[in-house]
């Protein structure tokens, strides 16, 4: 135990996981993670659990990148979704055989393993992303948010064009292949597309987070938040801010890029138009919401707040359609039926929630975990 | 680079204006390898503004600024940084968020080489480089005696304990010259005294220049080697502590006649 | 350089009613961190009182409690009472306080630095309906700091230090207030101006107003107040007449910087080694 | 498609016209084979609906899933498919968006035998493959006439896609029209949202064009969030159009005849179904629906895909009303909600019906019973006064029809759904030829 | 059923080149007027917090279902509410609200509503953020993305999300001839509109002393109520305003805009689309926000006729959709706080 109070070398003292105790839980949540997709072939609707489980491991690895750049560096992108965009077009050109429509229309493909896709779409989601640097270097605050606006009506409209249609499909949308494994010791553990899905987003979502924790407790983290907080003096110390907000950029776009690889298989058929205009703001402003919910420039934070934003509304309309809430009209009925209903809440529920809690779950996360710690002494 | 013989910045004719300001209007001066320097005057006189300028953060226009024998009008203050030159500010500029070793180690940052790619994986040279800086950052800990608060978010410390650990972040840069603005300002005596003493223990230990503001005139004349007195953008008076406090024209602007009585 | 403003005070302030009467004052913030622990003091009508201490003894929370400003901090009076002019003002809103006549200059300077220095010295005078105040009120500011006349239309932000906390009392004094509370006036200030502000302290309290100050340039401070309170962790250590409070040997040393085998001059700070000391009245 | 956590890895599903994998049926009739949303035991079939209650359309979503209620509610009324399998269908909220309808569909998919309505083109893309994996047949609340080129999504037989809509309309208002609408002098252009659903016109429009060889000189599109449209307008009129077709959403028809009009432009407009909305005209005359049909009047407008009257006399809409006035207070339907979309969710909910008697009968409720049972259903007549419409054994065969009716607008007391249909099913000669794969 | 009209050869009109720019630029500006009715609603909460408001669209949606409400004589019953004019259910006692003319009416209902909305802003305001003094900046703008949620589908609730017909005196034909250009009527009112409001609004900041305690409060509400600034009555104010301006562009929208035709999702979104025109302006600038929307409007009419179909023989259509942008874009590189916007203060 006395390890646990004392570190003796700064190799310790740095490292991710600096105890015994937090390895063990760590473990523990790994395993966990791991054996999800077999736990929930017991329960009812296991399809929605998985479903659910993979949208919100490729909404963190989205957040998580938004994270470095509006949390860490400060700068509030409304246009993540863009990137997502990319991720899915390119991530399902490379991993999608070429192929020709019933109606004729001829779409490129490669044909590569998943993580090639995932690889690719990052890449050119990062390099797309440098283009908004010179933006990024003259604006500041809400009016580069509002610029990066500009790019989900950019990304619309690029991504319906039919000049791009053998990668984008255009207003149609391209098909994208379901992701596999080709290993024999999974056969058991991945018996269907979306276990492989699955697992493809765990992989992906864990990379992600390891990447943004060591990003965010290097010089590159620390340079982010000096931006952030006060780019002048940040310039005067040392640091190139116009090199960490272009790596800002960079980094962020390409974990969105990631991630919206493996949206584009979840989506199985993405559209541009899922990814731009009013419905891709929406996207930008969900992921804006994940970070500030999960407690923004906090590394968990961006997976707390995807598990928030992405699972509890589904999870309320689970629960009123499943008839446990009551006072509801039938579906449909035009009124207060389960979808109206599981609006209002989730919207009432995101206000009251940051009323109580404005630094988000992260802060409520650290409140309990101070408590803990002290227990039973806390206060 | 062609260093002048024991001079390290030379300040040269620098005019600065605002909107219809002269912030500086013609102001020279030079520091020696080594030297405290000192420039005091009144509220406005453009005190801040050399060290903008000398930053880079503002571009003079006009004048030629030497530093080690190279002009650094108009190179990026990131670059100046690198070259040598730290500071602390009259407003603290602290990261206040972060905690007191990241501050510090911010203070590193120009002397890293890793890329992002190789932070992000966190193995080789990137961690060396984490894990030899920290040492570094450490000792400096130790030098200003503030290792209690090493984990501290610096924001929720007390304004003096700040004062210090901007001064920490600016020796953690490694400068050959330390430009300090009212490192004293809203401290009560003892703190003064602190702050004094670890000035001049950096001075007598590692042998930085510095150039020093301040409004505590027991402070400037008790420590500074050199004292520039400016008014209204225009140097008028430059010497020795005894010199300048006897100054009629320092003592009409600036001084009052209290303190020389 | 001790003593000689003190004399110009009326003895008949001594006597007077408190404008601000604080009594065992326990303030606590984000719920468990627990800053003063039962402050009590009195700033007589038309006195001057100081109200010195080391940093984070309390001092600002104090006067913010005073002027209503604890909410936003997140702090909370667990215990004790304010009063103003005898009236009770635990739970007022700080623009009502304003309203009756309590002005603060906040620490840190606190200028609005997107609007022009004009336009900051408008929001001062925010609470005055009366034209003429208004105007009589902006000349006198104009006439106390003549460069901020010079700067009217400059964004505020981009003043010097000194000029903004010049424009942060300025702005202050706008609304002709009746008690004035002032959080360490002199920081950043050249010598000149310290002893300019000193003036206008002493030529503000000569006008009526009541002034509570909070300084580290403690030699400033009590050669102008009636009264000084000293504050330490959160509890008040010392109290007194400033006369009294300047001949007391701990005060000389610790906020003076006079050592009592110096012949009362100042110690050089080259010959001040750097070391902890013991303060007499905590052991 | 791969998204979808259950999709069981390229292998053929399972075999289930010979032994049902699940408990072996009793009860009912022995000899009915069944895998998914069937229970044995109350002979209750489940289907799933997919529809849109919140997020950009609401309105349609209620309309089009309340149609769909009523009809099975009188199919219930009467005992049920075969009078005897009552049917249950499980609503969920898809809010209109892919992601949240690939969530929804994976929640119920396993619960249901089919997916009798699923609102929305882009929607349905996101599932049909991995619908298609699992042989569930999916019946599209869409028009786009792409889904005729799929194997398991399933057109509605009483309503018309967009691409039959525009296709058709240049033979009509060349040769049947009389006078004729389109002449050698007469000047064509179009105007169409920037979409699938404007593409999928706009390919109608370009197929009537090879095929007539109508003079076609102006092209335009606007954006499903546009609201000013006097640059797609000026621009027809300077082009000198005199016969335009536009394909849009209601709100921008709209406000598109009313900058038209404000031009003083009045060429004679085509437009695609659902750009007309019977309470248009009153919108148009700001709140007087008199002035506004003599605004559409002056173009003219002709409404495509029109369907039926509320009021006709045909089989089809009798039962129709009978059906709505027996089960609307037990739905909860408004008067509101009885348009254009209530009729498409109704005849969406008989063809699919149509598929499951013909499924009963052939003894086998399995998911790829029910697929295979699309082969058994051709030539049906849904009783509307339309010629019948039919699925084939190919995917080429299973456009349901390749018609088209035209309706002008009429007050909505003497038609609730607005358009009076003027002239009937029909089909231009060189439908025939249209092959939607090349 | 046969065919009872007689089709038309369609008049085209011979405008020349330059008449037809003038042409579309009244049409633009009838947009951009709207664009700028919305932007100053955006500048107002921006103003006084710091805050984009998200929640704005859905302010004007409520707006607009109270005026649809009050004209077309409906008591929203949710999913029984009566769709038009047709079914009004007003009780007896009301009737004679519906006996005033269109024209008086729709501007009588547009002020109720103005009240309306302006009153629900400060309850909002009093009830929610109100709490939310400083905290930080970003989860105030996401609780007003939550009550944009919450009140969007309340209004989907009440009223019901059927499509609604908004009588008014406005129909999309009604126009003004001049020489060979006309204009139409909504248009005009919505220019007249906006009009009204800017200058109410510049009057206000003019001779009252909000204006300047507005500023302050925005950028230090400490400091500000240490002045004797009542932060949360400016902030009431601010939402007020911003509710009354969304109210009145809800009135407007639907007639000049969707010509009379209601349905929830184009109001809700409206919004959104002025964030150009808010921006170009400088967002803490009203005279910004008109000359912005104005900008805007005009420009992407243009875009729409003259560069559309270059685009779209590229295969690239609906320029007009990004050009707003790409301008907004231009103007930021050149200014980067738009074009009347107040740079902020950086310094050491
Ligand atoms: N960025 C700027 N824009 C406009 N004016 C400026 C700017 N920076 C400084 N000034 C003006 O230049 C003059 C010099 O300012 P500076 O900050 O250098 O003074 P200083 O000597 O440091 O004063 P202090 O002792 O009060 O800190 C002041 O009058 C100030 O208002
Ligand atoms: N908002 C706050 N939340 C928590 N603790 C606070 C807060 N404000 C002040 N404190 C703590 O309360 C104590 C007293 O602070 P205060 O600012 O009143 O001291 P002070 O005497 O004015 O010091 P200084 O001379 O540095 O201004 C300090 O320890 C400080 O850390
Ligand atoms: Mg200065
Ligand atoms: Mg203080």
């Amino acid at each position: 135990m006395a390890e646990r109070l004392l570190r003796t070398t700064y190799k310790r003292d740095m490292a991710l996981i600096p105890n015994r105790v937090q390895w063990f839980w760590l473990i523990v949540l790994l395993a966990w993670l791991f054996y999800y997709p077999i736990f929930i072939r017991g329960l009812p609707s296991p399809g929605f659990w998985l479903t659910i489980a993979i949208l919100v491991l490729i909404a963190a690895t989205g957040a998580l990148g938004l994270n470095l750049l509006s949390g860490f560096a400060g700068q509030i992108s409304l246009g993540h979704v863009f990137f997502l965009g990319v991720g899915a077009f390119v991530g399902g050109t490379v991993n999608t055989e070429a192929f020709t429509t019933l109606s004729g229309v001829d779409f490129w493909g490669l044909g590569m393993p998943w993580w090639v896709g995932v690889l690719a779409g990052g890449a050119v989601a990062a390099a797309l992303g440098v283009i908004v640097g010179p933006a990024a270097v003259r604006l500041r605050g809400l009016y580069l948010s509002l610029v990066t606006l500009a790019l989900v009506f950019l990304g619309e409209w690029l991504f319906t064009a039919e000049a791009l249609a053998p990668v984008t499909g255009a207003v149609r949308g391209r098909r994208v292949d379901p992701v596999s494994f080709d290993v024999p010791v999974l056969r058991d553990y991945v018996t269907k597309d979306g276990e492989a899905l699955y697992l493809a987003a765990l992989i992906l979502a864990l990379v992600a987070f390891l990447a943004g924790k060591n990003i965010a407790r290097s010089r590159v983290g620390r340079a982010f938040q000096a931006t952030r907080d006060r780019d002048i003096a940040a310039e005067v110390i040392g640091v190139n801010v116009t090199w960490a907000k272009l790596t800002a950029f960079g980094v962020s776009s390409f974990m969105a890029g990631a991630a919206g690889a493996l949206l584009g298989v979840f989506l199985g058929n993405p559209l541009g138009s899922n990814f731009g205009g009013a419905a891709g703001l929406l996207i930008s402003v969900e992921y804006i919401a994940m970070i500030v919910i999960g407690g923004i420039g906090t590394v968990v934070g961006a997976v707390f707040g995807a598990l928030f934003v992405v699972a509890l509304p589904e999870l309320i309309k689970f629960a009123s359609e499943q008839g446990w809430l009551p006072f509801i009209a039938e579906s449909g009925a035009g009124t207060l039926d389960p979808a109206a209903f599981s609006a209002i809440l989730f919207g009432l529920f995101i206000v009251v929630f940051l009323i109580l809690e404005p630094l988000g779950l992260f802060g409520l996360w650290f409140r309990l975990r101070n408590y803990w710690k002290g227990w039973p002494f806390s206060y | 680079m062609a260093v002048v013989s024991g001079l390290i910045l030379e300040f040269d004719d620098v005019h600065l204006s605002f909107a219809g300001i002269n912030a500086l209007d013609g102001v020279s001066f030079t520091v020696d390898e080594g030297e405290l320097f000192a420039i005091i005057g009144p509220n406005g006189a453009g005190k801040t503004s050399i060290f903008n300028c000398l930053n880079g953060v503002y571009r003079p226009d006009r004048g030629h600024i030497r530093f080690k024998g190279e002009d650094i009008i108009g190179k990026k203050p990131y670059k100046i940084a690198e070259s040598g030159m730290a500071r602390t500010f009259q407003n603290i500029e602290l990261f206040g968020n972060m905690t007191v070793l990241d501050n510090l180690m911010l203070g590193r940052h120009h002397l890293f080489s890793s890329s992002w790619l190789a932070a992000s994986i966190w193995l080789g040279k990137a961690r060396r480089e984490e894990i030899e800086n920290r040492r570094r950052v450490e000792e400096i800990i130790d030098f200003l005696e503030i290792e209690q608060y090493r984990r501290y978010p610096v924001a929720l410390l007390p304004y003096g304990i700040q004062k210090r650990v901007e001064l920490g972040r600016a020796m953690a840069m490694e400068p050959s010259l330390l430009l300090l603005d009212e490192p004293v300002a809203g401290m009560n005596l003892e703190e003064t005294e602190d702050m004094a003493r670890f000035i001049l223990d950096i001075r007598e230990e590692l042998g930085i220049s510095m150039i020093l503001v301040d409004h505590d005139m027991g402070l400037v004349m008790d420590i500074a080697e050199r004292i520039m007195v400016l008014d209204f953008g225009v140097n008028i008076a430059t010497g020795t502590p005894a010199e300048i406090q006897a100054d009629e024209n320092v003592i009409r602007a600036y001084l009052g006649e209290e303190l020389t009585a | 350089m001790t003593s000689e403003v003190k004399s110009e005070v009326r003895p008949e302030a001594e006597q007077a009613k408190p404008v601000i009467s604080v009594k065992n004052l326990e303030v606590v913030y984000n719920d468990v961190i627990l800053v003063l622990r039962g402050i009590s003091l009195e700033v007589p009508a038309g006195s001057i009182v100081a109200l010195l201490g080391a940093n984070g003894a309390g001092k600002t929370t104090t006067l913010r409690t005073i002027s209503g400003l604890l909410d936003i901090h997140e702090g909370k009076i667990t215990k004790g009472t304010i009063e103003l002019n005898g009236e009770r003002i635990n739970k007022a809103d700080a623009a009502d306080i304003v309203e009756m006549g309590l002005v603060q200059v906040l620490e840190g300077r606190r200028i609005f630095a997107e609007l022009t220095v004009e336009e900051n010295l408008k929001t001062g005078s925010y609470t005055v309906t009366d034209r003429q105040t208004v105007t009589e009120a902006h000349d006198r500011v104009m006439e106390l700091f003549p460069i901020l006349k010079q700067r009217l239309r400059s964004t505020a932000g981009y003043l010097s230090g000194g000029e903004q906390q010049m424009l942060a009392i300025g702005r202050a004094l706008m609304s002709d207030p009746k008690v004035l509370l002032l959080d360490e006036p002199s920081l950043g200030l050249a010598p000149l101006l310290v002893q300019q502000i000193r003036d206008i302290i002493v030529d503000i309290n000569k006008q009526g107003t009541a002034v509570l100050l909070v300084e580290q340039n403690a030699a400033m401070a009590l050669s102008i107040a009636d009264r000084g309170y000293i504050l330490e962790t959160g509890k008040v250590v010392m109290e007194g007449d400033s006369n009294r409070l300047l001949r007391d040997e701990d005060v000389r040393e610790f906020y003076l910087g006079l050592h009592a085998g110096d012949d009362g001059k100042r110690k050089s700070f080259r010959d001040v080694k750097h070391y902890k000391r013991k303060k007499r009245w905590l052991s | 498609n791969g998204a979808d956590p259950t999709t069981t890895t390229s292998e053929p599903p399972p075999p289930t016209t010979t032994q049902p994998p699940g408990p072996t049926t009793t009860g009912m009739m022995d000899e009915l084979v069944y895998d998914v949303g069937f229970d044995p035991d109350t002979g209750t079939i489940k289907l799933g609906a997919l529809a849109a209650l919140t997020g950009p359309i609401p309105g349609i979503g209620a309309s089009l899933l309340n149609g769909h209620r009523v009809y099975w509610e009188s199919v219930n009324a009467d005992g049920g498919v075969a009078g005897m399998y009552p049917v249950e269908v499980v609503v969920r909220d898809n809010a209109y968006n892919p992601e949240t309808n690939v969530v929804v569909y994976n929640e119920i998919k396993d619960e249901v035998l089919a997916f009798s309505s699923a609102i929305g083109t882009p929607t349905t893309a996101s599932i049909y493959e991995d619908a298609a994996g699992e042989n569930i047949l999916v019946a599209a609340g869409s028009l786009a006439s792409q889904w005729a080129l799929t194997d398991n999504v399933l057109l509605n037989l009483g309503a018309n896609t967009y691409f039959a809509q525009f296709a058709n309309a240049p033979y009509w208002a060349m040769n049947v029209a009389d006078p004729a609408i389109i002449t050698d002098e007469s000047v064509v252009g179009i105007i169409y949202q920037g979409d699938d659903y404007g593409q999928d016109c706009k390919n109608g429009y370009d197929f009537g064009q090879a095929n007539t060889g109508f003079n076609h000189q102006y092209e335009a599109t606007y954006a499903a969030t546009d609201t000013e449209f006097s640059a797609q307008i000026g621009g027809a009129q300077a082009a000198g159009v005199s016969v335009l077709f536009i394909c849009a959403l209601p709100t921008a028809l709209a406000t598109m005849l009313g900058t038209a009009a404000a031009l003083e432009y009045s060429p004679t407009v085509f437009g695609s179904s659902p750009s007309y909305n019977p309470v248009l005209p009153s919108a148009l005359g700001g709140g007087d629906e008199a002035a506004g049909l003599a605004v559409f009047a002056s173009f003219p407008y002709y409404g495509l895909g029109a369907g039926p009257e509320f009021e006709d006399d045909t089989p089809g809409m009798a039962e129709l009303r009978a059906d709505l006035e027996a089960h609307r207070d037990a739905i909860g339907v408004t008067d509101e909600m009885i348009n254009a979309f209530y009729y498409f969710g109704y005849t969406q909910a008989q063809t699919f019906h149509i598929l499951l008697e013909a499924a009963v009968a052939n003894g086998d409720i399995s998911r790829a019973g029910l697929l295979a049972a699309i082969n058994l259903v051709q030539d049906v007549d849904l009783g509307y006064g339309g010629a019948a419409g039919g699925y084939g054994a190919t995917p080429l065969e299973r456009i349901p029809t390749n018609e088209d009716n035209i309706g002008v607008p009429v007050s909505v007391t003497e038609n609730v759904f607005g358009l009076m249909d003027i002239t009937g099913f029909f089909e231009a000669p060189y439908m025939a030829d249209w092959d939607p794969a090349g | 059923m046969n065919a009872t009209i007689t089709p038309l050869i369609a008049q085209v009109t011979d405008l020349s080149v330059g008449e037809e720019i003038i042409q579309l630029t009244v049409q633009g500006l009838g947009l951009g007027a709207i664009y700028a009715l919305i932007a100053i609603g955006f500048v107002i909460v921006y103003k006084a917090t710091e805050v984009i408001n998200f929640a704005h669209g859905a302010l004007m949606l409520l707006g607009t279902y109270i005026v649809f409400s009050l004209m077309a004589g409906v008591v929203p019953k949710g999913a029984e509410t009566p769709a038009g004019q047709q079914s009004a259910n007003f009780p007896e006692w009301l009737q004679w609200w519906l006996d005033i003319p269109v024209a008086p009416r729709f501007a009588l209902s547009t002020l109720v509503a103005a009240v309306i909305v302006g009153l629900f802003g400060v309850l909002v305001e009093r009830s929610v953020l109100h709490k939310m003094v400083g905290q930080p900046v970003f989860a105030v703008v996401l609780i007003t993305l939550g009550l944009e949620l919450a009140v969007a589908t309340a209004v989907q609730v009440i009223w019901s999300p059927q499509q609604k017909v908004l009588p008014s005196p406005l129909p999309p034909a009604l126009k003004l001839q001049v020489g060979n250009i006309s204009i139409q009527w909504a248009n005009i009112w919505a220019v007249l509109a906006m009009g009204v409001c800017v200058l109410a609004f510049f009057a206000f900041f003019k001779y009252s002393r909000f204006g300047v305690a507005m500023r302050a409060t925005a950028h230090d509400q400490e400091a500000a109520m240490a002045m004797g600034i009542k932060t949360t009555t400016i902030f009431a104010i601010a939402w007020a305003i911003a509710g009354v301006l969304a109210a009145i562009a809800g009135a407007f929208y639907v007639p000049a805009r969707l010509a009379g035709f209601i349905t929830l999702t184009p109001v809700r979104f409206a919004a959104l689309s002025a964030f150009p025109a808010a921006i170009l302006g400088g967002l803490d600038s009203p005279g910004g926000a008109v000359v912005g929307g104005l900008g805007i409007g005009v420009a992407q009419v243009l875009s729409a006729r003259y560069l559309n179909p270059l685009f779209l023989g590229l295969e690239f259509p609906n320029f007009h959709l990004i050009f707003p942008y790409l301008l907004m874009i231009v103007v930021l590189l050149i200014r980067p706080y738009g074009l009347f916007g107040t740079p902020e203060v950086r310094r050491v």
